[in-house]
Formats: structure tokens, sequence, C-alpha cells
């Protein structure tokens, strides 16, 4: 291969390896601003959650790596449908007017709580393995640890069972139903407490899985989340909010245009010139990139 | 609210419409001779940070109590006012004074451009649009050495050549009081008119006749200069700069404020500030504990007041009067019923 | 209507008794501090209180830092059971929020509330420029931070008289400690040990004060060696991504990567997955053993990487690395843990020779010693567990000596985790190894 | 004539809500806008406001092409509204509310925006205090509230969007005759509403759509009579 190709290919393969990872963490993002209409801002914490958990599970009671990550997507699972029963359900009680800035604010504080108890637990340790699978797979000139395609993989598995979840089961079809159309999908009968509370879980799952996935990348740490947190919402916002679905290419474009401004413009520029782009996108197609029926417009 | 004053003197009236209640008169003169009777520089210096982070959230609860916008990249302003002032300093020997103003309209400009390229979108997508710009301004500070020193931060010389903090100190409370003044003044002018009808209801605004898109970036230029100006004050005060004053946590800390103390009050974000700041020092000792309570304390606001500190004062001021007027027999229903909103 | 008004009233009067109450702890605080203006004559009884501000992150980004800052001083101290002379210490942990404005704030109510003698340690240089202007405003003498970067230095050259408090810088700006790795890939060329494909490099660092110093430096050094330094990435503080950095260079094909990272995850990432994507260079990582569990995340990948690092060579290291982790109950590391137990024994013996030769611990006298006898050269510390001799001389000041004999960082390469030293000359364990695929 | 619309078309998604409308309304007149739920009457009267623009066709306005102008501007232009589900200012007192439109919907603006604004709380009749808040306000109040704002822009034309929904006898004897007030002081009204009896009592001309399609249009007399209009409704009911 030549430079120019080996370049091209180099960006093509790094960006949909960290692409997928986003695509997972956005796809969470975007159930629970669809659904629930929360701007969740407290998705990292659940990523970092998720760390632990396979942390713990793996290095302490020495459970096998697929086991460790499926322990801590149950655990994220639990925790997010404890934090919705216990936070977000009092507040759609009491009020739901100014719902979104009101919950924007409650998740901030979730953030804050979540992060700093980490830190009071766990102290401030880097907690990290080597390897889940050691080993790497190369292709063509290029390695690829064997951890970060089978992140990837699991990443991908995880999107299209849940997407089969959305599509094909009576549950998920409520919960696309509440996204549509809240009082409508009250009117057929389908429990929104239920809806609310499993949508808030699953989505906790999925940064759960994502943080469980990449432990062996980056360590289990109380300020995990911030960086994967400004990721998903910059994908969220690409795609527009609340489409599920494009949420997945949307993660492997940011993860695509980061790899590139990376290689090109070096890493401090990455941030500025993918924003650039994203302004610019956002400019000419207000509903983001996969506008669609339904997707709530970011225009007024 | 507005009621209260109606039945007021002539000078309360004149006090009112600047948004004075002697009440607030009073606790201005406190805090103003405050630092001169307790000739402590560390409570002197306390109160700066309070009064000028309560400065900085009135100006947010400008934008985010009125046209309810949340200027999530707020931090990034401030942080423009900062470098803006410190380089004309550093590099030109410009007076600390003007590069304070410099730093205001520099702002002020940034926040013009921003609203024209985020302002049509809606709410909760606009904030995400300026914070996403912010995060981008913090990365070209970071990363403009040459201009910026970068991470290394920017020596700032002192707006005072004296050791004390007392100049600080009424300079800081001279630019919260005008901060307030004026925008107090605007909130009670038609403008301020134009920015509540947008908040409460979009829609109509626009079919009163109302141009959205001009008021609301007017609000987002006009709170963005005064977070310029604040920044070029924090610069001189405390002497070096780093990107890190455009950190996403500084919003945080600023819109905290603006909720706890109460959403389009203006002063409540001022209360929140001079009351928590201090709160937040003095628990120093606990460590991780205090932000744990901090962010217990943002959900139970969030949760059960969402009215704020503001909101509390007005359930008393409500129970003050139902008291008064069961003494003194049957009131105006309407009375009550306005003064809990 | 009776009842609402009830439970209207009540939830006044939990507001009420809320607003009291913090206004009472305020008043409680606040009212104290007038009251306990007391003399320095009170600290100057013979057996009264040192109080030892120490300025540190313990909150934020860096307050795993911070920890091992507190956790190494406090074993310093407690080694002589928290007493200098008859005097019992105190510590004054000032949470600087590695902030800057925080830190000059809490710097400035350990000063005039807790009445601190004497000012000690700091870790980030936006910090300490804030805090210097406090020192210099209250007359603190302030020994031995870290804040490593030139804005400090400058600011110290802007004013020595002004900001003579700040007395002595523990970690030197980075180029004068990075020209070590320098001479250690040279000598092991000169030697013929190593016969590079080309002489490129490339540059990569954390991106703030610290690594672009860094990389300043070392770009500068290089080329002074005939290096061509190909290219200078910056990594943003916490990135643990680095495939498409790696791929990059990789692509550049040059026979030395070489920077610094200032976070464990970030550098253990590189490291890891440097080895994954089979980068063909010698890689010098600077910083990369500064915190303590770095193997556990690097495992192997590490062998062979250079890094230029305080080491627990000596037996008195070894012995406190043991002792902190049978204490703490987690790996130092030598540069921050180590180091800062060190400083923090000179620190004591600058107390001591304080006690001995003006008198008494005061202040005035703190300032009085650092001024005439640490700074000077006269009192320096020998018996560090870490560097042969920290010294300050006129001409160095605010950074220590740097030399083979005084300060010095060994540079070592790391094999299964452990470090081999392989310059300078004198500490020698073995010399550097070229991985096969490289040869 | 004051309004015309030329084949106005607005789609939504692949449903075509407003198809080749075209109306003529003259000075002075209450034109009627009826149809089964659905037809896109509420549509049009969006697209002729400015709340979206329509993809195709054109608005005229006192001879002026008004096409994808702003809802704003359209106001400053002479027309104002009222919408279907009501939209106040809820933590302004009554009086603000229709301040709002005194201050900003007028061009130039009253030198007594106040007077003007409690003027107009008058002529409709407003029965509760002018500081009341809005907030506090139920449904029927609301939509008095809206009909003294829109009328404090001074406007030429005004749409009301089901003004009467929810009435009871009494209240729509009342407002039949705020209507006529209204027209008598020179405004041209055009009104969507299901009320056929309102609409059949003080309508000079009325356009009937469905499936965003005009289907009939004439006076009162003319459309009862109209088999189209009368299949429409009937097919409708069908359908529900």
């Amino acid at each position: 291969m030549d430079m120019d190709s080996m370049q091209l290919f180099n960006i093509v393969l790094t960006g949909v390896l960290r692409g997928g990872l986003y695509a997972l963490m956005a796809v969470g993002l975007s159930l629970v601003f669809g659904v629930m209409n929360i701007p969740n801002f407290a998705h990292g914490e659940f990523y970092m959650l998720g760390a632990y958990f396979s942390y713990f599970t793996y290095t302490y009671f020495h459970f096998g790596p697929i086991s460790s990550i499926l322990l801590a997507a149950v655990g994220t699972f639990i925790l997010g449908a404890i934090a919705e029963k216990t936070l977000f359900y009092p507040l759609r009680k009491r009020s739901k007017k100014n719902w979104i800035m009101n919950t924007f604010l409650l998740t901030l504080g979730i953030s804050i709580v979540l992060q700093n108890g980490a830190k009071m637990l766990w102290g401030n340790t880097y907690r990290g393995i080597t390897q889940y699978w050691p080993g790497k797979v190369s292709i063509a000139s290029f390695n690829i640890s064997n951890d970060r395609i089978a992140g990837f993989c699991i990443a991908m598995v995880t999107i299209a069972i849940f997407w089969l979840f959305l599509n094909k089961t009576t549950m998920g079809r409520a919960i696309r139903a509440v996204s549509q159309d809240e009082t409508g999908a009250s009117i057929v009968g389908v429990n929104l407490n239920v809806i609310h509370t499993l949508t808030f879980a699953l989505s906790c799952l999925l940064a759960g899985l994502a943080g469980a996935i990449l432990l062996s990348i980056s360590p289990a740490y109380p300020f995990m989340g911030v960086q994967p947190l400004y990721k998903s919402w910059f994908v969220l916002i690409l795609v527009g909010m609340g489409n599920i679905g494009a949420s997945i290419y949307g993660g492997l474009l940011v993860g695509l245009l980061e790899t590139f401004a990376y290689m090109k413009f070096g890493s401090g520029w990455q941030d500025v010139v993918s924003l650039a782009i994203i302004i610019m996108i956002l400019i000419f197609k207000p509903r983001g990139l996969f506008a669609k029926k339904g997707v709530k417009s970011v225009s007024e | 609210m507005e009621k209260a004053e109606s039945s007021l003197t002539k000078g309360g009236r004149f006090i009112g419409k600047f948004g004075f209640t002697p009440l607030s008169i009073a606790m201005l003169f406190v805090l103003a001779i405050f630092p001169l009777v307790l000739q402590d520089e560390v409570i002197t210096r306390l109160l700066i940070s309070a009064l000028m982070l309560g400065a900085l959230a009135m100006a947010f609860d400008f934008t985010a109590g009125f046209i309810n916008i949340n200027n999530f990249g707020y931090a990034a302003f401030w942080g423009v006012g900062a470098y803006t002032s410190a380089l004309l300093a550093v590099k030109l020997g410009i007076s600390p004074w003007l590069g304070m103003l410099a730093g205001g309209i520099l702002a002020g400009l940034l926040g013009l451009g921003l609203g024209f390229l985020t302002l049509r979108l809606a709410g909760i997508f606009a904030s995400c649009m300026t914070w996403f710009v912010a995060l981008a301004m913090f990365a070209v500070t970071a990363n403009w050495v040459e201009l910026t020193r970068g991470t290394s931060g920017l020596s700032v010389p002192p707006l005072f050549n004296t050791t004390g903090n007392i100049g600080y100190f009424y300079t800081i409370l001279i630019m919260t009081v005008l901060t307030y003044v004026g925008l107090k003044v605007i909130i009670k002018s038609h403008i301020g008119t134009a920015f509540r009808a947008i908040g409460q209801d979009l829609q109509a605004a626009q079919a009163s006749g109302i141009n959205v898109t001009k008021y609301k970036i007017m609000n987002f230029t006009i709170s963005c200069a005064i977070a310029g100006v604040l920044g070029g004050f924090y610069a001189h005060f405390v002497g070096i700069i780093t990107p890190t004053v455009m950190n996403t946590s500084h919003t945080v800390e600023v819109m905290v404020l603006s909720f706890v103390g109460g959403r389009g009050t203006i002063w409540g974000g001022l209360i929140a500030g001079l009351v928590m700041i201090p709160s937040m020092e003095y628990l120093k000792g606990l460590m991780e504990l205090r932000l744990l309570i901090y962010g217990v304390l943002m959900i139970v606001v969030m949760i059960f007041f969402p009215s704020g500190l503001a909101g509390l004062y007005y359930k008393v001021v409500q129970l003050i009067r139902k008291n008064a007027s069961l003494t003194k027999g049957k009131k105006e229903e309407k009375d009550v019923r306005r003064a809990g909103l | 209507m009776n009842s609402f008004l009830f439970k209207k009233s009540r939830k006044f009067v939990v507001a009420l008794t809320t607003a009291l109450v913090l206004s009472l702890t305020l008043t409680g605080c606040g009212g104290a501090k007038p009251a306990s203006e007391t003399t320095p004559a009170a600290s100057a009884a013979p057996n009264s209180v040192i109080k030892i501000g120490v300025i540190i992150p313990l909150t934020g980004p860096a307050a795993r830092t911070g920890q091992e800052f507190k956790d190494s001083i406090n074993m310093a101290f407690s080694e002589i059971n928290n007493k200098v002379g008859e005097h019992p210490i105190e510590f004054k942990w000032i949470d600087s929020e590695s902030d800057a404005e925080k830190g000059a704030r809490a710097y400035e109510s350990a000063i005039v509330n807790d009445k601190i003698t004497v000012g000690f340690m700091d870790w980030h240089s936006w910090v300490s420029v804030s805090c210097m202007e406090v020192a210099a405003k209250y007359k603190m003498p302030h020994f031995f931070s870290y804040g490593a970067t030139d804005v400090v230095n400058q600011k110290y050259k802007s004013d020595p008289e002004k900001y003579a408090y700040w007395m002595g810088k523990a970690w030197p700006t980075p180029e004068k400690l990075s020209i070590g790795y320098v001479s250690a890939v040279e000598e092991a060329i000169t030697k013929g040990i190593w016969k590079p494909e080309n002489k490129k490099v490339a540059l990569f660092g954390v991106d703030n004060d610290w690594g672009r110093g860094f990389c300043a430096a070392l770009g500068e050094q290089y080329k002074a060696a005939g290096w061509e330094v190909v290219a200078t990435e910056w990594v943003g503080l916490g990135e643990t991504e680095f495939y498409p950095l790696l791929n990059k260079l990789k692509g550049l094909n040059v026979s030395l990567v070489a920077g610094t990272m200032s976070d464990p995850s970030s550098v253990s990432s590189l490291i890891k997955q440097s080895r994954e994507v089979g980068l063909k260079s010698l890689i010098a990582s600077d910083g990369l053993g500064w915190v303590g569990e770095w193997y556990k995340l690097t495992g192997d990948a590490s062998d062979y990487v250079i890094d230029q690092i305080p080491q627990w060579t000596t037996p008195e290291a070894k012995k406190f690395q043991a002792d902190f982790v049978a204490k703490y109950n987690y790996e130092p590391g030598a540069a921050v843990a180590g180091m800062s137990y060190d400083y923090t024994k000179f620190l004591i013996k600058v107390l001591e020779a304080t006690e001995k030769d003006y008198g008494a611990i005061t202040t005035e006298n703190l300032f009085k010693a650092g001024k005439e006898k640490v700074m000077t050269g006269q009192l320096s510390y020998k018996d560090g567990i870490l560097m042969k001799e920290y010294k300050y001389t006129p001409e160095t000041f605010p950074d220590p000596v740097i030399d083979g004999d005084h300060y010095m960082f060994p540079v070592v390469q790391y094999f299964g985790g452990k470090p081999n030293v392989i310059w300078p000359a004198a500490f020698k364990d073995a010399d550097l190894k070229i991985p096969d695929n490289l040869k | 004539m004051i309004l015309e619309t030329k084949d106005v078309c607005k789609r939504f998604g692949g449903l075509k809500a407003v198809n080749n409308v075209s109306l003529q309304v003259e000075e002075g007149q209450i034109y009627g806008l009826i149809g089964p739920n659905g037809a896109g009457k509420t549509t049009l009267l969006n697209t002729i406001a400015g709340v979206h623009p329509p993809e195709a066709g054109k608005v005229f306005f006192r001879g002026q092409d008004i096409t994808g102008f702003r809802a704003d501007k359209i106001c400053h232009t002479g027309m104002a509204r009222t919408f279907q589900i009501v939209h106040s200012f809820q933590n302004m007192s009554v009086l603000e509310n229709v301040m709002v439109g005194s201050v900003f919907g007028n061009r130039r603006p009253y030198s007594k925006p106040a007077e003007m604004a409690a003027e107009m709380l008058n002529f409709v009749e407003f029965p509760l205090s002018h500081d009341t808040l809005a907030g506090n306000l139920n449904t029927i109040q609301l939509k008095r509230l809206e009909l003294a704002r829109a009328l404090a822009t001074n406007c030429k034309l005004l749409l009301l969007d089901e003004v009467a929904a929810g009435l009871t006898p009494g209240e729509l004897i009342d407002l039949t005759i705020l209507i006529r007030k209204i027209r008598e002081n020179g405004t041209t009204i055009i009104m969507v509403e299901h009320l056929m009896k309102l609409i059949m009592d003080v309508c000079d001309r009325i356009a009937v759509l469905c499936f965003g399609e005009k289907i009939a249009e004439g006076t009162p007399k003319e459309i009862m009579e109209n088999e189209k209009v009368l299949e429409a409704y009937l097919g409708a009911k069908y359908v529900l």
C-alpha cells in the first residue's frame, strides 16, 4: 500500500473502532432523551460505574471477561432503575413544567454525587487491567489488539440486540410508542412508569457496558466519564436528538471525523476542527444529519 | 412582587425603579461596610469571590431565567474577558480598567456572533451548541501558545498596587450593583417584557410581533458582555490565568448559583452566591463530602424547590401577608395568589 | 384553611431554622478570628506548636497526587513523632483544588485564620504563581514548591526582593533535567550498542504547561545532538485513545519517540497501545513511573521503555517504599511521594537549624534562615533517599542545583516493571538495550 | 381584497396538509374556514400567519407579497391571530400580556401602551382584575385575553382559531356580538371554527377544506346546500 491509502486505511480502521463505542454511548443517551425528554448529563458516570463493576468482578472475584462485562451491564441496569425510581419519578410526579431544564440540572447533581461518591469509596487510584484477551490481530500492516476487536464486536452485537428489542418485542414497541407520543401511548394502555424506568435503566446499561468493555483501554477512575459524555452529546447533536437509529452512524461518523482531525491537525486541535465541522453541518441542516419524521428538530 | 412596591412612598418608588426595596438597600449597606468593620482579609477575599460569582449568576439568569436558554458555555465568555484584559495589559501595557471594558466588548461581540449561529435553535440544543463552542474556545486558548502562553498560564498585573483586598472589594461591589441595576432596569423596560414573553411563550411572543431572534441575541450579547467585564476583573484580581478559567466546571458553578437562587429573579443568583460560596469555603474540611453535599443539594432543589431561594422568600412573604390579612380581616385573594409567583 | 396554613408555616419554620443555622455558622467562623489576633510571641514560646501550611490539590483532577503528598509528608513527620525539638507539629492541609484563585484564597485563609508558621509544598505552577503573591503580602516563607515551569521562575525574577518568600522550587524547570534522555541515547549510539536506521525523533506531550515546556526543551536538545524532530504531538489530559497517534508515528518511521504525560491512565494507555499497533521505535516516556500502579496498567508493554525518574534505588528508598505500602496500602511514586518525603526531611532540617541558630521557630526567623542559609547553599540536605544532595545557590535560585552530585534524575529502562538505570554512568546498572525488531 | 392566497401548499413529511388552496378575502368580511378534523385549517392559518412558510404558492396581504415572512413581521403588516391551543405568558399579569401586543405588535408603538391595553381588555369585556396573573386564568378567560392581545396590535386582519370552543350558549351569544363589534371597528376576520351555529351566524363567506384541499366556497347558505360538503362531513363521520 502506498502512503496515502495507508493513511486512509488507518483513519478508517481507528475511526470505526473508536466510533463503535461512541455509538454505544450515544444510543443510550438518545434513548433517554427521545423517550423521557431527559438530557442526561450523568451518562458518563454510569460509564464510570460500569468500568468499576467489571474491574472488581474481573480482578477480585476472578470472573471471566465476558461474565465481568455482563455483570457490569446488569449492575448499571439496576443502578439506573434505582436512580429513575428515586429521583426522576418524584420530579415527574411533582411538576412537568420546564421539565428538560430541571432534569438537566438534576442529572448534573447526580453526576457530581456519583463522581465524588466513587472517589470516597474507591479513592483516586486508577484501576485497570492490561488486557481481557491478550494478543493482537494483524490486518495488512496494522495491528489491533484482541480487546478492541472484541469490544467493537460486543458493541455491535449489543446494538443489534437492542435494535431487535426495540422493533420486535412488545416492550420495545411500547418504548418507541412513548417516544413518539406519550399521551397516545398511555391511552392505549402502556404503563408509562414501567416504560420510563426500563428506558432509563437500559440507557445506563449501555453506558455501563461501554465502560466495562473499555476497561483495558481506559482504567476505572472517578472522573473518567467526562470525555465520553462530551463525545456522545456530540453525536446526538449531529444526528438529531432522539433519533436512536442514526446515533449508530453518528457514532461512527464522529469517530472517523475525530481520527481524521487528529491525524491532520494534532490532538490539541481535533476538538476545534470537529466542532467547526459540526457547527457548519447544523447551520445548514438544523435537524441534524439524519433528519426524519418525528425527530425533534433543534430549530424552532 | 411589583405589587409590594406600588404601595410604597415616593422614595420607595424611586429606588424600586432600579430594582431595590428598602430591605435590599439595607442589606447592601451592611455588605458595603462589612469589610471595613471586620477588617479581615480572608473574609474580604471570600466576599469578592462571592460577589463576582453572584454577579455572574445574575447575568446568567438574565438569559436562563428570561429567554429560557442556558448558556452552557458561559465560562468561556468569562475567560475571553479575562484573556482580553490580561493580554492587553501584558502585551500593550493598557490599563486594566480599559482592559476590562475591552474584555466586555469582545465577549459581547463573541456572544453576538454565537447568538447568530445558535439562537435559532431551540432550548437544549442552543445550550449544547454554546457548550461545544465553549469547548472549542477552550481548546483554542490552550493551543494558541504564542499568544496566550497556553496552559502554562499568563501572569497578569494587578488592578491595585496595594496589598489589601479592600480596593478589589469595592470595585466588584460597584460592578455587582451596576450589573444588578442595569439588568433590572432592562427587565423592567419594554425590552424586558419582550425577553419575558419569549421565555414564557415563544409562539405567542412571535405572533404578537416580537422579533424573537433579535431579542434573544440582544439578551445573549448583554449577558456575555457582563461576563467579559467580570472576567477582566477576575484576571487582574487573581494575577494568573490559565485556560481552565473556561472550564465547564465554572459554568456549572454559576448555573447552580442562579438556579438555587431562583430562576427569573436576577437577585436570586447574588443571594445564592453570598450564601453558598462562604458555606462551601467553611465546609472545606469535609473534602469530597462537601462536593457530595453540593450534588445532593442540587438534586433536592431541583425536585422539591424548583423556584429556589427566591421561591422560598416569596413563600415567606406570602405567609406574612396572610397572617396580616387574617388579623386585618379578609383581603383580596388574588394578592396572595400573585405573591406565590 | 387552617391545615393549609399549618403546612405552610412548618415549611417556613424549616426554612427559617436553616437560614439561622447557616448564618450562625458563618458568623461563628468569621467572628472567631479578630478575637484570636494573637501576638507572634505566643509562637515563640519553647514548646509552642509549629503550624505547617501545605498547599496540595486534595480535591479536583489532581487529587491523586495530593493524596500522595499528604501521606508522604505525614510519614516523614511521624518518624520524628510530629515534633521538632520540643515543638509539636501541626498541619494545615490547604486544598488548592488545582485552581489559582481557590488556592490563593485557601492559602490566605491558612495564613490569617489558622496562623500557620510556614508554608510548604505546592504542585501546580499556576497555583504557585498566585500563592507567591499571597506569600509576599503576608511575608510568609514558603518552602519547596513543585510548580516547575518557567512562569514561576519568571515571576520570581521580575522582583526577587518581593518574591523572596517563595523559598526554592522542589522541581527545576523541565529543560534542566531532560538532557538525560539525549545523553543516554547518544551514549548508546557512540558505543555502537544501537545503530538507528535514521536520526529522526517524534515528540509527544501532555497538553499543559508541563508537557509544552518539556517538549520544547527536549526538542532543542535533540536538535543540538543532530536529530531531526519530525513531529510534535499534543495529547489532551486524560486521553486514553492513542491508535491514531501511534499509527501516525508508525507511518513516520522514526527511530525514537520521546515525550511526557502526567496522568497515569494516559501514559499507560500509550505504552500499552504502542505495543498493540507494533510501533517500531524506541520509546522514551517521561513520567511513566510517576504513579505507583503503572505496571499493573501497562503490563509487559513497558519493556524497553525509557524513563527518567527518581528511583527506589537506595536501601532507604526501598524501605520507604515498603513502609509506605504497608501503611497506606497503595504504591507510591518516587517522584511525588519519595521526593516530597525528602523535601519534608529537608524542611525539618531547616526548622531545626532555625531553632539552633536563630533562637525560636517563628515565621520571621524561618524567612531569615531560608534567605541566609538555604538560598546561599549553606544549608543543604544530603540524607535524601533519592538525591545525593538537595541544594540551592544564588545562581540557580529558585531552582535547585542540578548535576550528578546533587539533583539529577537517572535515566532508566524498564523490564518486567523493574527499572535498570542506564544513565548517568555513575549509577549505571546496565547499558541501553534495544528491542529485537529495532536492531 | 385584503388577503389573497394563491395555490398555497404545505407538506409535513409525505403528508400534504394544505394542497393548492386559493382564497380571496375582501376587506370588512368575516370569512369562515371549516372542515372535518385534520382538514388542514390550522395549518393553513399558520402558513398565512408566518409560523411556517408555504412550500409553494403565494400569500398577498393588502396587495403586498408576504409569502415567507416571519410571524413577527407579518404581525407588523397588520395581521394578528389567536391560537387553537391558547398561548399566554403565564407569569405576567393580564395587562402585561396585552401590552406585549400593544408595544411590539404595532409598527409604530403607542405612546401609552398600557392604556391601549386596558382599553382592549375592556373592549373584550375581560371579567377579572387586570393585574391577575395569566397563569391563574381558565381557558375561557385566556381566550379573551388572547383576543385582546391580538386586537392590541391594531390589526387590519384578525385570524381566529377556534375561539368558541368550550363556550356555554350564553357566552356564545356574547362572543357573536363581540366578533361583530370587532368587524364594525374596521377589522377583517378569518375564523376557523367547528361550531356551525356560530359560523353560519356571523360569516359572510365560508370556505370548506377537506384533506388539505378547498372543496367549496360561498355564502353560508350556499355551503349548507353543497353536496360535496355534506359528503365530506358525513364521510368524515364514517371514518371516525
